[in-house]
């Protein structure tokens, strides 16, 4: 399904984004996918509502929840990843869905009937303020329909801003002055452990000194290093012997789970050192 | 409103002020207050500007009133034929009309309150586009916990949209009478309830 | 120069166009020649701008013909006046705006706070324009060795930027949230390093 992998994708890359949000929309029975930009769940409970053709004050928000779990549902059929805040709406319509249908318990505040009105006026809110900014912009705006003096002369007659600075200027310049703080060039401090490679270099050079068995833990470096950096050495020389135990340079040996693990120089390098046995 | 002048002098010194006013308002770009104004023309600026106003009216240049001050401005109606191709509203995203809107109808409103209308939360940069163009700045904190910053909008905004006051903003009687423009939160648990309290405590007003 | 017209509907068109042509002077940035307004507004060009030269030229703002183009100037027998106090309105630079920005976000501040914030020597002339400006004032001195003198902003600067109290100022984090801040990549990694210092100094005003 070609437009549901696209669906998918689209949400997967605006996650977290929360805006704009692809999400498909129920149309009577059958699910559609459509590639339509949501601004968030209540911006698509809000289209959902606009299906059930009546005045935003008598919708139904029962209708409404079903047609929102619907739609979660079939999303999730087909593997659609939802971003969480349409999985929270979701869980809270399924909440007032309940509330709704099952008798009233005492005491219980908000009512289900008052949390309904709540979302319905959200609804409404919503809607004023898209037909607002609607007329807003299809209003004569200043350089689109209107114009101002195209060849202003050099007359400022308001002598108090002689200097073109506007808070905009200012805030934008103190930001640019924290971002160059906070970050403008990332340092990564260098970490500082025990990698293998430091290990296997340091375990070769004292492989002439170690003819007999000894707990490997007597070759590890001091404890100046601090907590972390000591169990990095152990770790990492751990992997080293085990990497010269492969190169057939030490020879390892362990008592038991758990026990000192003793190592020492293999014959060859020993008996290179010492002479023979 | 246009006082009936005989002495020739006066009349003379009328028609002075007039066309000082006419080049003061004329060579100025963004619009400019009648303290400004008066302050060069002399105390009688409002009667001169209502008559330029009436002169201008009927022609291809209006003298309109935005904001907090009087400007030039090309005739509405003549739109059609002046109309240029768009370029900033195509930049705008649908969440920054929206979220400018909402500052318009419902300021002065914090993020968190824009936040609850719209059901999401302002993703950067939304609230940075519509300052960068002028149409809205911080207002006050809000004595609340937290102290939130508001937004409202600019004189520029109205001039940008051809308003003379924030009442005249499309429908705003009938939606304030219908209760829409209640910015509080509604529904607990429901997205974009983002706490307005930063989450540091505001570093520089200490004192 | 001017036909007599007296068919209505020509009388409108002629006035229609008489309109669309001081519009289009008004709008342009540059002069128009002849040629470019015909285009817009028809053959009889030539007529209908000898018809506004005459409207203007008793008034504020006169139509005047340079080089090739027509544009409308403001009179020039008004210059004195216009020019009594006119200023060429300049850019503040750079370092001045940003050295307004850390006075205003971490007064009172010495001069040499002042550099340990920028990271870079602040001449003198800055802070002069500044306060020349009425933007920021010397403010008291503080009790540490050598008692610096510290700097604060003034009641011209809320004025100029529209702010109420300097509280209302948009905090670290609400730039952070408008966006005009980006924040800093996040590095996860090892928590603790070797020596289990912290990965860099805190910085000195997250007080």
């Amino acid at each position: 399904m070609a437009t549901s992998r696209k669906a998918e994708d689209a949400i997967r890359d605006t996650e977290g984004a929360s805006e704009p949000v692809v999400a498909p929309v129920a149309v009577s029975d059958q699910l559609m996918l459509v590639l339509d930009g949501f601004e968030g769940p209540l911006d698509m409970l809000l289209a959902l509502g606009r299906e059930q053709k009546v005045d935003l004050t008598r919708i139904s928000i029962l209708e409404l929840a079903d047609q929102y779990l619907a739609f979660v549902a079939e999303a999730r059929k087909v593997r659609l990843e939802l971003a969480a805040d349409y999985l929270v709406m979701a869980a809270w319509l399924a909440y007032l869905k309940s509330r709704l249908l099952l008798p009233a318990l005492e005491d219980e505040e908000p009512s289900g009937e008052d949390m309904a009105a709540a979302l319905a006026f959200q609804l409404q809110r919503l809607e004023a303020m898209k037909e607002a900014a609607a007329k807003l912009f299809t209003r004569h705006r200043l350089g689109h329909d209107v114009f101002a003096r195209g060849a202003p002369e050099d007359i400022d007659i308001r002598r108090k801003s002689v200097y073109e600075v506007t808070l905009y200027d200012l805030l934008r310049a103190y930001g640019e002055h924290r971002k160059r703080r906070e970050g403008g060039v990332l340092h990564i401090a260098p970490i500082r452990l025990y990698s293998m490679e430091d290990a296997v270099r340091r375990l070769s050079g004292l492989l002439g000194h170690m003819p007999d068995w000894a707990t490997l833990a007597s070759f590890l470096p001091g404890e100046e290093g601090g907590p972390l950096l000591t169990r990095s050495a152990m770790a990492a020389h751990f992997a080293a012997t085990l990497e010269l135990a492969k190169a057939g340079r030490v020879e390892l040996r362990q008592d038991g789970a758990f026990t000192p693990l003793y190592v020492r120089s293999a014959r060859h390098d020993r008996d290179g050192d010492a002479g023979g046995e | 409103m246009i006082k009936e002048v005989t002495n020739p002098e006066e009349v003379e010194a009328r028609i002075g002020k007039l066309r000082l006013l006419e080049a003061l308002l004329f060579a100025s770009a963004d619009p400019l207050d009648e303290e400004t104004l008066a302050a060069r023309v002399g105390p009688d600026v409002p009667a001169l500007l209502e008559e330029l106003r009436a002169h201008y009216a009927p022609r291809g240049v209006n003298l309109a009133r935005t904001g907090a001050g009087w400007s030039f401005r090309t005739a509405a109606d003549l739109a059609p034929l002046l109309r240029q191709e768009e370029e900033v509203s195509k930049k705008l995203s649908r969440a920054a009309i929206e979220t400018l809107a909402i500052v318009a109808y419902h300021q002065p409103v914090t993020r968190a309150e824009i936040e609850a209308i719209r059901g999401v939360t302002t993703s950067k940069g939304t609230l940075d586009i519509l300052m960068e163009h002028g149409w809205i700045r911080p207002g006050r904190r809000r004595e609340t916990p937290g102290r939130p910053l508001t937004w409202v909008t600019t004189d520029h905004f109205l001039d940008h949209f051809g308003l003379e006051t924030l009442r005249d903003l499309p429908s705003v009687e009938d939606l304030r009478a219908a209760g829409l423009l209640d910015s509080r939160p509604v529904l607990l648990g429901l997205g974009g309830l983002a706490d307005d309290a930063p989450a540091a405590p505001a570093p520089d007003d200490e004192d």
